[in-house]
């Protein structure tokens, strides 16, 4: 055995664990004893950050998880939501930043496979993929192999696993110079009678082990996850996992002809902290006792002690409670698919968790209080401050608004993705309708002759770093009208929190400003959160002991329900001659604007606000319009303002537009960030019609101008080719990958 | 100093304890060819290359240079440079 | 006339191409799995896209030696049509079924991205459906597309109008020598190609130039709807 | 005749004349890393793989039978077998 069990536990020890004195403390009032070694790991696996939410949990209780369509919301691996019909879409969305940022490929990769075993542990098959990254500036050396490495680690474990990837985000900036974002989002589709949950019943039933064998993979890194990075970054490095897309791709196809079978009473994936996070949760929730035989656990390395066991992060693993009488038949499954099968033990009335190994208990402790007795903290927070309103006029117009737009569609926040995308398989399955690049991914529901679901992912992180109570609801309703702009219904969320460390007041105030916010508007706009993942202490630690915190990110991605894809909307199929309405109003915010980052070169000012009702009823009249017909294409209006939505419509659709719009301040209405704002194309001959819809429904709106030509005219502002927008548009992200390779270390 | 050509050999192989899905693989399509008693396969890289250095040991120094940045994923994998 | 999908593990496009099968065919094809010895008697056998074995030691090294493929040998040889697409493009090569092999993609990194194709040779069962030089549209998904093979080969290939498919109009996505995107066996009974025809069979796939290819290969007459 | 123990290393490497994308992306990348005096990189695979045989004969050649019929692709590979 490398590390003996009867090690004296130190107070460097504990410390080394990432468990405070007071933590300590309560630990060995709970065990009535001081821990072994295993113990030690054990509980600092269960009370660490990560699996316990403890910074988070008093907050996160305050969000919208509850409505009509949700069958399970918060505290399953996934969420799952009605869509009708006896179908349920399962999703989530999850961090794997300090990884990715450690091995950019394998960080990724690991990162993708989890997400995916979440969906398919409650009984789902994976439909769709989105991933969601932020990295440093881009002339930071670091930033191209980190963009290449996850890049290709995204790709590499989606593709051969077989998920389509429908969407995402990049942002670039320089706070993310050290700590770079990896949100990797899955969802999947089951029948709402054959979801399983984590949750063990019955006394004395056989645990089952699944899937890949265990090595040394990671032993440490969900405490890994939870630390600031600083100069011993490297002593950390052998905890890094590889991942075996393969190995993820058969486990998949055994677990769902496993629970086909119904020999599944309760099954679990092994994720952060692996076999004692899961063991504990089955039982602790089932309200029973687990005894494991660690000798039974398939290793793929010799002399594996207890702790690194326990602790292991090897990844394509499950455990499941079985039912016995179907032993047999659920073991054959497994020997088809070449993946490990062995009972490691069993579930007992005398809620302890009882680990053996080599004849030894090494660890006994009460599950319950290892399950749910985690502290929980509220930690000393400081309300964001506000920054004063910026009108207008404050901001210099540019020199030149034709090149001020080039300059904006070329620049690394909105360029083409094509070269991220083109390395995902969008189209497997078969039933992709809209690929990367559009309002929202949409993929059909099979076996449904009409329905599919959109999805979308959403925050902008300078607008949470702004004002993070209204960044968070920005966060939300910016997915909420992606979704809309596809012709979906928003169903419900998932939300991955990204913040610095917690223990800092200022950024505790972030998390729970953004929190509110978001929960806000999921409140608002029927969106309730039925899954998500908190990722705290994003911060590089500086030579003196600071941290630099990584923009607030709260990022938020959403599922929609399109019940007939006929009648959906895509953003590039405007057509010649087609009519152009803004929904909305004449745009006035350029603080926090991309046109001050971009142009001016400053980053300050309030966020924009959204004003809910707006958000909910110009969107309802949106979906209206779509389901009515009317739309021959529909585009949201986000970063870089009105004439950026105009060029990206343009673009996809290969026409050009001509237009006159009211200008009081023209590049506040050019480029201004103001939300709740949509552009939608109608056929000429039906816009009479849409005009007196607006009118009727009392929404705000103007018919802009006309689809035609090959330039974008707007007023006497803009005349540009709309060939140049796309050189411009989509050459930044080859021509900054293809460029001088940067020494990456 | 005249620069030399040299032929050089860099193998890049992973680190112990970590995963070799490719290894584990082919071991596997080993046993199922009927082939017997193979314990285990690990599998890595190599690199032959040609280049001109001003010496041996310079050009072993600037392979290991080209490891560290380039060729080896350290963190992962460990490397070796055979120079001719 | 009656498919058969054959089924490794990790692969992952098998679902596809069993619902390209099926509604061209109007019937779902069986299925062989890789351990199988023996295939069901079937007029088209299909091995179809994905990473089988993970595609670990090359792409399709591994599947090429399971025991199925010695049936699947076997009934190409007695004429049985055999398609490989993608990963299945791959197996075949690897088997020697088909001449040549699928190397990294020149760009190093997985595409998934739409392409032109042009029909090389439209004198045959699989491709009597498309007109001679025909330009269609088919999305490609892998990272391991790069058609190679020696000058010998690729002369006979070439002379003997055994290329099938072709990148057109600057649309080569991986390298591959020539354009080739997909190539006949001397028998004209096996095809291999990287592009995927089994996503381009209804309009919701944005198009449905693909059917084309099954219903030409299962003889189905008329064109299903 | 007992069984004996044995480590091999299998290296795989592309034939002559068969192009090599993955060394020559390795070759200009490593250019523009500011190596010089770089003239080629070809890019190969190695096997490190314990087994048992009677003798060391027999491991070699039972690594070279797996060589023919798994571990190279003879179309586009060469391969080397070293048993220790
Ligand atoms: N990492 C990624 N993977 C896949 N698709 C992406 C990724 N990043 C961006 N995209 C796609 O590119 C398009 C533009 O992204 P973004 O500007 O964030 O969209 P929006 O402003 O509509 O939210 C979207 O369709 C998005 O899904
Ligand atoms: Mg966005």
């Amino acid at each position: 055995m490398s590390v003996n069990n009867n090690q004296p536990i130190t107070a460097q020890l504990v410390a080394d664990h990432g468990l405070s004195e007071d933590e300590y403390a309560r630990i060995v009032d709970l065990t009535g004893r001081e821990p072994s070694f295993t113990e030690l790991g054990i509980w600092s696996a269960m009370w660490n950050e990560h699996c316990s939410y403890k910074s988070s949990k008093k907050w996160l209780k305050t969000l919208p998880t509850e409505g009509p369509q949700v069958v399970y919301g918060p505290g399953e691996n996934a969420g799952v939501v009605d869509i009708g019909d006896g179908d349920v879409v399962v999703f989530k969305m999850e961090s794997h930043n300090h990884p990715s940022y450690i091995e950019p490929y394998q960080g990724a990769a690991t990162g993708v496979g989890g997400i995916l075993r979440d969906v398919f542990t409650m009984g789902a098959r994976p439909i769709a993929a989105m991933n969601a990254l932020r990295f440093g500036a881009p002339d930071h050396p670091k930033t191209r192999h980190l963009v290449s490495g996850v890049v290709a680690g995204v790709g590499g474990y989606g593709n051969s696993f077989g998920v389509p990837t429908v969407g995402g985000e990049v942002n670039f900036h320089e706070r993310y110079n050290g700590n770079i974002l990896v949100n990797a989002f899955a969802a999947g589709i089951a029948k709402a009678d054959a979801i399983y949950i984590s949750k063990a019943e019955g006394v004395g039933l056989p645990i089952v082990y699944l899937g890949a064998k265990t090595g040394r993979d990671g032993v440490g890194g969900a405490t890994m996850a939870s630390a600031e990075f600083d100069e011993s970054i490297d002593e950390k490095r052998p905890t890094v996992q590889v991942g075996d897309p393969f190995t993820e791709k058969c486990l998949l196809e055994a677990c769902l002809e496993l629970m086909d079978t119904g020999a599944v009473i309760a099954i679990q994936d092994m994720g952060a902290a692996g076999l004692t996070c899961s063991a504990v949760e089955m039982g602790a929730k089932g309200d029973l006792g687990i005894r494991l035989d660690l000798d039974k656990v398939p290793v793929r390395e010799n002399d594996m002690s207890a702790y690194e066991m326990m602790l292991s992060e090897s990844q394509e693993r499950m455990l499941m409670v079985l039912r016995p009488e179907l032993e047999a038949q659920a073991k054959s499954i497994f020997e088809k698919w070449d993946l490990d099968f062995a009972i490691i033990g069993e579930t007992t009335s005398d809620l302890r968790f009882s680990v053996h190994h080599q004849d030894e208990e090494v660890a006994n402790l009460p599950i319950k209080q290892l399950g749910d007795e985690a502290p929980e903290y509220d930690r000393p927070w400081l309300e964001p401050g506000q920054h004063s309103p910026e009108p207008p006029h404050l901001f210099a117009p540019p020199s030149d608004y034709n090149a001020a737009l080039l300059w904006l569609v070329g620049s690394p926040d909105l360029a083409s993705r094509q070269w991220v995308w083109e390395q995902y398989d969008t189209l497997i399955q078969g039933n992709t309708l809209q690929l990367p690049g559009g309002n929202a991914g949409v993929v059909r529901v099979e076996g449904h002759e009409t329905k599919a679901l959109a999805f979308s992912c959403d925050v902008t992180p300078r607008y949470v770093e702004a004002d993070p109570r209204e960044g968070g609801k920005q966060a939300v309703a910016e997915c909420y009208r992606n979704l809309i702009a596809a012709g979906a219904v928003p169903l419900a969320a998932t939300d991955n929190l990204n913040f610095g460390n917690p223990e800092k007041p200022e950024i505790m105030g972030q998390l729970v400003a953004a929190i509110s916010g978001i929960g806000e508007a999921c409140e608002a706009l029927n969106m309730p959160i039925v899954s998500g993942n908190v990722s705290l202490y994003n911060e590089t630690s500086n030579a003196d002991g600071s941290g630099d915190a990584i923009l607030p990110t709260p990022a938020i991605a959403a599922v929609g329900l399109i019940e007939d894809h006929a009648l959906m909307a895509r953003m590039d199929t405007a057509q010649e001659n087609d009519a152009i309405f803004l929904v909305g109003t004449e745009a006035t915010h350029l603080a926090r604007s991309l046109y001050q980052r971009e142009i001016l070169q400053s980053e300050s000012g309030p966020a924009p606000s959204v004003d809910l009702l707006t958000e909910k009823y110009r969107g309802e009249f949106v979906l209206s319009a779509i389901r009515g017909g009317y739309a021959s294409a529909c585009h949201d209006i986000s970063d870089g303002g009105l004439a950026v939505a105009l060029a990206e419509m343009c673009m996809a659709s290969g026409i050009g537009a001509e237009c006159t719009i009211e200008v009081t301040y023209p590049h506040a209405a050019l480029f201004g960030e103001d939300q709740s704002r949509y552009l939608i194309t109608v056929k000429d001959k039906w816009t009479n019609m849409f005009a007196a819809n607006c009118e009727g429904s009392s929404v705000f709106f103007s018919k802009i101008g006309h689809m035609r030509g090959d330039r974008l005219i707007i007023n006497d502002l803009i005349d540009t080719p709309i060939e140049s927008l796309k050189q411009a548009h989509e050459s930044w992200f080859p021509d900054f990958m293809n460029g001088p390779t940067s020494s990456s270390e | 100093m005249a620069a030399k050509s040299f032929s050089a050999r860099v193998t890049v192989t992973l680190k112990r304890g970590v995963l070799d899905p490719q290894g584990k693989a082919t071991q596997s399509a080993l046993g199922s060819l009927g082939f017997e008693g193979v314990g285990s396969v690990r599998q890595g890289k190599i690199f032959d290359v040609e280049l001109t250095a001003s010496s041996k040991k310079g050009a072993k120094e600037a392979l290991e240079s080209m490891c560290e940045k380039l060729l080896a994923n350290t963190v992962i994998e460990d490397y070796d440079v055979v120079v001719e | 006339m009656k498919a058969c999908v054959v089924l490794f593990p990790g692969s992952n496009r098998d679902r596809d191409m069993i619902a390209a099968l099926t509604s061209v065919a109007g019937e779902p094809p069986h299925l062989a799995w890789h351990k199988d010895t023996a295939l069901p008697d079937c007029d088209l056998i299909v091995l179809p896209g994905g990473f089988s074995h993970g595609d670990y030691l090359r792409s399709g090294a591994i599947a090429a030696r399971a025991p199925v493929m010695n049936a699947v040998a076997e009934a190409a040889q007695r004429g049985v049509r055999v398609l490989g697409v993608c990963n299945g493009f791959q197996i075949l090569t690897e088997a020697g079924l088909l001449p040549g092999a699928l190397m990294r993609n020149a760009g190093l990194k997985f595409v998934c991205c739409e392409v032109l194709l042009s029909v090389a040779n439209a004198d045959n069962p699989f491709t009597a459906k498309y007109a001679q030089d025909e330009i269609i549209h088919c999305p490609v998904a892998h990272h391991d597309g790069n058609y190679f093979a020696d000058t010998k080969t690729l002369k006979r290939l070439e002379d003997n109008g055994l290329v099938a498919f072709r990148y057109a109009q600057d649309t080569n996505p991986n390298g591959s020598v020539n354009d080739i995107a997909g190539i006949f066996n001397d028998e004209g009974n096996v095809l291999g190609m990287m592009p995927h025809p089994e996503n381009l069979i209804e309009p919701a796939h944005d198009g449905t130039d693909g059917r084309r290819l099954f219903e030409a290969a299962l003889n189905v007459v008329e064109m299903a709807a």
